[in-house]
């Protein structure tokens, strides 16, 4: 349904881009370790085009795509992932972080393992930024107050 | 002197930005206004950082072409930007949007209960309040 | 195996735990509390552990990730900063304690983020201490003070507005430590604290340097609220939640005060710091007027924790003053000190608290009429005591940290200082004893004769256990440190002071 | 002389302690039971410190180390015979004042009584820790924790005036206390030690203008509680506390602490040699013969009698200190016979006046007329607790005015003679019209004369010192050999 102060262009220029612009910030996280990009800018981006939606189509319509606990999750789960890998090194008996161990578990070389460890913080990174600037946007404009918003 | 100021422009306009970060965080009565001058000042100092690694005559990011090829070259050290202090800067960044995000939610609170966000009015609500019994 | 690890656990597993703790709490609330416990209680394990090490082997020097320094970040753990790991982890897990009945009071609806920014902040603190990296200190020094700020925006009715003011003042602080290591990376390319404090000597003439040394003070003198540059301090710690103020008083101004050092110290050489520039001069004269400022306006307070706040800024210039005599007893007294006042100011801040708890009031002029003495006994000798030990009475461990910063004062031939701090004593021992006697005598009307057990009883009221307990840890530690300073300065702090002093 | 390794003088000193922590815990519950911990408390601390006494005797010295504070310096017990006369005189009295203060304190149904148990042995604790401290740090430890045990009593009543009297206190042994502090930590720095040695190790440690700067500072400042003449404004003033605690403050603790002090400093910190080479003792004389004559005349002007006796007390402990800054053998040897026998005298004095005050609620001398009839046993005691305060014989204040006078002939200074000659015939000036008024005049109208004298608690305590006051003036080594201790540690300084 389409309320009177919704916009039927923006929305659908949104249906349209929304994707791409996901899909470049997935390019962005999945290059960061190779190139200049990486886990902040690709999360950013990704957050950028949840705005879109929040934007676009309103907070019920965004809260009904992602509630708050799922962000909340996401924003918990990438760090999760950040500091497992770092954990994932020391409890294979190297120093916090480093990833070179992981080739015990992994089927790489020291180098290799390093470039997978990086790329797996990344991911996590990305994942918490994205979280964290969605749910930064959605408190602040509706002062904190999620659940009244949603209703 | 006008040599000297335009061949380090970018570490003049890094000093002017900051001083007018630094006068809207001091000076200005709008709690508003003083987050814009925060974060004036804070992109001032990503400015000055930035400028540091920059090299004259055409270096560009640290990415190696065929870096992982069968055939490595040695790398001359003027042909690449220093990229530590970008990364710096990425982390300063994400400290800047978190003190951004604080500050917004605390301007929020404070809207929320005093209804206004000019510091003299919030000053003048305090006292008035300060000089009421309160129950 | 895992006694190696133990620099990075120390802030590792706190990280870790306190986004457990945000995930959890949405569907769980009454597993927060213990899970934070849990993760302060490993970092302390972790820290004694570290300064077990430290004190049995020598320094410790952990590379993150593997990677060699100065490229790579390295925590670099020596006396000093051990011994300050186990006091800011120590007060952490006790305060941590004593916030559960606090934080239930205070806000019930915000237990899991009230617990997962409380073990943020800690972990903050401990990551900067642990640090030998100038830039990672940076980042730590920033997650802390997020903390914070978020913390106390969490207090009673102002704390918005002074937790605003707080984060201004703060931001500028840490830009301002940012730029002295942007200037310092300028000059040498590097950010480790070691490496700089190598090639830096050869630059003691440059102009950058100079900036740089002023930035850095500035910076760290607007996080630990030194004297001209705290005027965030008493509103933002006068309005947080009880517990909180506990804790940040106790240890987030001690921490600065050991930025300060490792700066002053161990980036620049004393050399610098001390002959070079007059940087310790005018940080002892700046200390001076701390102490009188501080002092004179906790007189003139009539909210409890205003006043505490305002002593905190007379202790913060006590350690300043300590660090910018510049010889081996001063110093001894400052590390002494942070150790003390931690102590100190962390238990009178939850005296506080638990009086907010009880009473729910702490106007000074509030306390007769509620005849306190009867009501919370427990508590209140542990004010007094405490506050015995803030004025320097023995054999409180606040006479013994006194004794040393006189004594450096009179090595320093610096008979001002000397004077100042038993003038401040004196300043102190007025505003403690004004509270006392609100506290312990009776209420001046309706007059009553002099008889016992014909006025009414006022029945005893104490604070529950949770907060008795950490509290009276707190005490029992103040009592025996300062036996025990003999003991604690030959093991650990003379190997905490610069070589060469 | 040798050295024994003994925990009795740490024991000397937890006794009470523990004793405060018992009557803390039971103290609101069973009046009786708090008031068994106070007397077994002050029994068992008598029984430990003269067990030392034959030890100290042979020559030896006690010693106990808890624990290092810094390099050179310990927290550290060493029982001397000076330390040993203080302790002996300190737990003696405690004795009859905790006897006297269970009949003082019921008798006026005063609140709050178990917090004034309670400071009461942790004073005593600390005078203990001032008797036996080995070192000036160690002194000045126990020391603060005599300033902060005592306030409370000071304030006890809580009124307007009790707490302005508790606040004069604090200001004037705080301020005091940070000097000592401060000089204290000079001498530190100078001599990397604060051990007492009899004789004194300051000399030729530092110039000699600092070596005198040193002196006047610590002994101005111990002085305070020693209330020499323009710092004594605090004693009067503290008169607003109950009696017993006027009595420990005068006979026992706090101003004996002072005196103890400043002993210390001028016979065991400086020494004697210095202060004759310096020439500093007769402006210490000089002074200290001021407030002798001059506090005389301020008691005469008083009504109430505490005021009266805290400025007897002013006179008295100057009368110590001036026998120690003659510096000759007998002088100092009168001057600590007199610290110990002013207590037992002085005690007597201060019981006297709160049994009045229990019995009768009068406070001033011009309303005792005819009082001897009623209390006959009380106003007795007050006559000889007079008596030996004016040095009459044969109470024991004539023994040690006799070795004071003796001093004062072997220093070849007859000003000070006439000093304490004169002083004596004060002090008769201001005590007898008490007595006279007690026994001679017809009694007022309001004055009961049949016999009606206080509670057993409060009479045998009173007669007890007053007593002991005779006896110690007819066998003066009897029981715990006082002549001998102050002997002993007289030819320890003199002797080197």
């Amino acid at each position: 349904m389409i309320r009177e102060d919704e916009n039927i262009i923006i929305q659908t220029i949104c249906r349209i881009l929304i994707p791409f612009i996901q899909l470049f910030g997935l390019y962005v996280i999945a290059h960061g370790h190779g190139s200049p990009g990486g886990g902040f800018q690709g999360g950013c981006i990704l957050a950028a085009s949840f705005v879109l939606i929040v934007v676009a189509f309103g907070l019920p319509e965004a809260k009904r795509r992602f509630s708050e606990k799922q962000v909340n999750l996401f924003s918990s789960i990438g760090v999760f992932i950040y500091a497992w890998t770092g954990w994932m090194a020391l409890l294979l008996g190297a120093n916090f972080l480093d990833y070179g161990r992981l080739s015990i578990i992994l089927p790489a070389d020291p180098v290799h393992a390093r470039y997978y460890g990086v790329f797996a913080v990344e991911v996590g990174v990305g994942i918490t930024v994205m979280a964290i600037m969605v749910s930064l946007f959605i408190d602040l404009i509706t002062g904190g107050k999620h659940e009244e918003a949603s209703e | 002197m006008i040599e000297y100021i335009i061949a380090k422009y970018n570490y003049w306009a890094y000093i002017v930005l900051m001083m007018i970060g630094f006068y809207a965080m001091i000076g200005k009565g709008n709690l508003i206004k003083k987050l814009l001058g925060m974060n004036v000042f804070q992109w001032a100092i990503i400015l000055f950082y930035v400028s540091t690694s920059v090299k004259k005559g055409g270096a560009t990011i640290p990415i190696i072409q065929n870096g992982h090829g069968p055939v490595t070259h040695a790398v001359d050290v003027a042909q690449y930007l220093n990229p530590l202090p970008h990364v710096l800067m990425l982390t300063a960044i994400v400290v800047g949007v978190s003190t951004t995000g604080v500050a917004l939610s605390l301007a929020i609170m404070i809207y929320r209960k005093y209804k206004t966000l000019e510091e003299d009015e919030i000053l003048q609500i305090e006292e008035y309040e300060a000089l009421e019994p309160e129950e | 195996m895992i006694a190696e690890h133990f620099p990075a656990l120390i802030i590792v597993f706190p990280l870790i735990t306190a986004f457990f703790i945000n995930i959890v709490g949405w569907w769980w609330i009454r597993p927060c509390f213990y899970m934070s416990i849990l993760a302060l209680t490993v970092s302390f394990i972790s820290s004694i552990g570290i300064l077990n090490t430290v004190v049995t082997q020598g320094v410790i020097h952990y590379k993150l990730g593997g990677w060699d320094p100065p490229w790579g970040i390295e925590y670099v753990v020596d006396h000093l900063n051990a011994f300050i790991l186990v006091i800011v982890s120590f007060i952490g897990l006790l305060v941590g304690i004593y916030s559960k009945r606090d934080i239930e009071k205070e806000m019930p609806q915000k237990i899991p983020q009230f617990y997962t920014i409380y073990t943020l902040l800690v972990m903050g603190l401990l990551g900067m201490t642990v640090t030998g990296d100038a830039f990672n200190l940076y980042v730590l020094l920033e997650i802390a003070s997020l903390a914070s700020y978020a913390l106390i925006a969490m207090g009673e009715d102002r704390a918005p507005l002074a937790s605003f003011n707080y984060l201004i003042m703060g931001t500028i602080g840490a830009c301002f430590y940012l730029l002295g290591v942007g200037y310092l990376y300028i000059v040498t390319g590097s950010l480790n604290m070691a490496d700089l404090s190598e090639l830096l000597p050869k630059l003691y003439h440059s102009k950058a340097v100079l900036v740089a040394f002023a930035f850095f003070l500035i910076g760290i003198g607007i996080k630990m609220a030194f004297f001209p540059l705290h005027v965030w301090l008493p509103d933002a710690y006068t309005y947080a939640p009880s517990s909180v103020s506990a804790f940040v008083a106790g240890t987030m101004t001690k921490v600065g005060a050991y930025v300060l050092m490792r700066v002053m110290f161990t980036i620049f050489r004393p050399y610098f710091s001390i002959e070079l520039i007059p940087a310790t001069t005018v940080l002892g004269w700046t200390a001076v007027a701390a102490m009188m400022y501080g002092c004179v306006l906790a007189i003139a307070q009539r909210d409890l924790k205003r006043m505490l706040c305002y002593i905190l800024i007379a202790e913060v210039g006590y350690i300043v003053l300590g660090i910018s005599m510049a010889n081996r007893m001063g110093l001894t007294g400052a590390i002494l000190h942070i150790m003390n006042d931690a102590l100190m100011m962390a238990c009178l801040f939850s005296v506080a608290g638990a009086i907010m708890y009880k009473i729910g009031n702490r106007d000074i002029t509030n306390f007769r009429q509620q005849q306190l003495n009867k009501k919370m006994p427990f508590t209140m000798a542990a004010f007094t005591i405490t506050a015995l030990s803030v004025i320097g009475i023995p054999p409180t461990c606040g006479f013994f940290s006194k004794w040393y910063l006189i004594i450096g004062a009179i090595d320093a031939q610096q008979w001002v200082f000397a004077v100042a701090l038993i003038l401040s004593s004196l300043l102190s021992a007025v505003v403690f004893f004004k509270v006392i006697e609100q506290i312990y005598f009776k209420p001046r009307e309706p007059v009553r004769p002099h008889n016992e057990g014909t006025h009414e009883e006022v029945v005893m009221d104490e604070a529950p256990m949770s907060m008795l307990i950490p509290i009276y840890i707190m005490v029992g530690g103040i009592l025996i440190l300062g036996i025990l300073s003999g003991q604690i300065i030959s093991t650990v702090i003379q190997f905490a002071v610069p070589a060469s002093f | 002389m040798d050295v024994i390794y003994s925990i009795k003088p740490l024991l000397a000193i937890m006794v009470s302690l523990v004793a405060a922590c018992l009557i803390l815990l039971t103290g609101e519950r069973s009046k009786n039971l708090r008031e068994s911990w106070t007397i077994l408390a002050s029994v068992i601390k008598f029984i430990i410190v003269a067990s030392m006494i034959p030890s100290v005797l042979k020559g030896n010295v006690l010693e106990y180390t808890i624990i290092s504070l810094a390099p050179g310096l310990f927290l550290q017990f060493r029982v001397d015979a000076f330390g040993l006369l203080f302790g002996i005189l300190a737990s003696a009295l405690w004795i009859a004042t905790s006897f006297y203060s269970i009949g003082y304190m019921r008798g006026l149904k005063e609140h709050a009584q178990t917090r004034y148990f309670f400071c009461f042995a942790i004073a005593l604790s600390a005078t203990m820790g001032i008797a036996f401290s080995a070192n000036l740090l160690t002194l000045f430890i126990f020391y603060e924790i005599l300033t902060m045990a005592t306030y409370p009593l000071v304030a006890h009543k809580e009124t307007p005036e009790a707490i302005k009297g508790g606040r004069k206190y604090l200001t004037y042994t705080l301020t005091a206390g940070v000097v000592i502090l401060l000089s204290m930590a000079i001498i530190y720095r100078l001599t990397g030690t604060l051990d007492f040695k009899p004789g004194g190790f300051m000399a030729g440690n530092a110039s000699s203008d600092m070596l005198r700067f040193l002196f006047v500072t610590l002994v101005m400042s111990f002085g305070v509680k020693a209330a020499i003449m323009p710092l004594h404004e605090w004693l009067p003033t503290a008169m607003v506390a109950p009696t017993p605690v006027s009595a420990l403050l005068h006979a026992v603790a706090v101003v004996k602490a002072g005196v103890f002090g400043v002993l210390r400093v001028i016979l065991y910190v400086f020494g004697p040699a210095f202060l004759h080479d310096t020439g500093l003792w007769i402006l210490l004389a000089y002074l200290v013969s001021f407030t002798i004559i001059v506090s005389c005349f301020f008691a005469l002007a008083q009504d109430n009698i505490k005021r009266r006796l805290a400025f007897s007390t002013i006179n008295n402990l100057s009368i110590v200190i001036l026998g120690a800054a003659l510096l000759t053998p007998s002088a100092i040897k009168g001057g600590m016979l007199h610290m110990a026998f002013h207590g037992f005298m002085k005690i007597t004095l201060f019981f006297v006046a709160g049994a009045i005050y229990v019995k009768t609620h009068k406070q001033n001398v011009s309303e005792l007329d005819g009082l001897g009839r009623q209390m006959p046993l009380t106003m007795g005691s007050f006559a000889i607790g007079a008596m030996g305060v004016a040095g009459i014989p044969p109470t024991c204040g004539f023994i040690s005015k006799w070795y004071l006078c003796l001093g004062s002939l072997e220093a070849h200074e007859i000003v000070f003679l006439f000093v304490f000659l004169a002083s004596a015939l004060l002090d008769a000036a201001f005590f007898f019209p008490i007595v006279y008024r007690a026994f001679f005049k017809k009694p007022k109208e309001d004055i009961n004369p049949s016999f009606n004298e206080a509670s057993p608690f409060m009479l045998t305590p009173l007669m007890a010192t007053a007593v002991f006051s005779l006896v110690l003036g007819i066998f003066p080594n009897a029981f715990v050999h006082f002549i001998e201790i102050a002997a002993l540690a007289v030819q320890n300084i003199m002797g080197g």
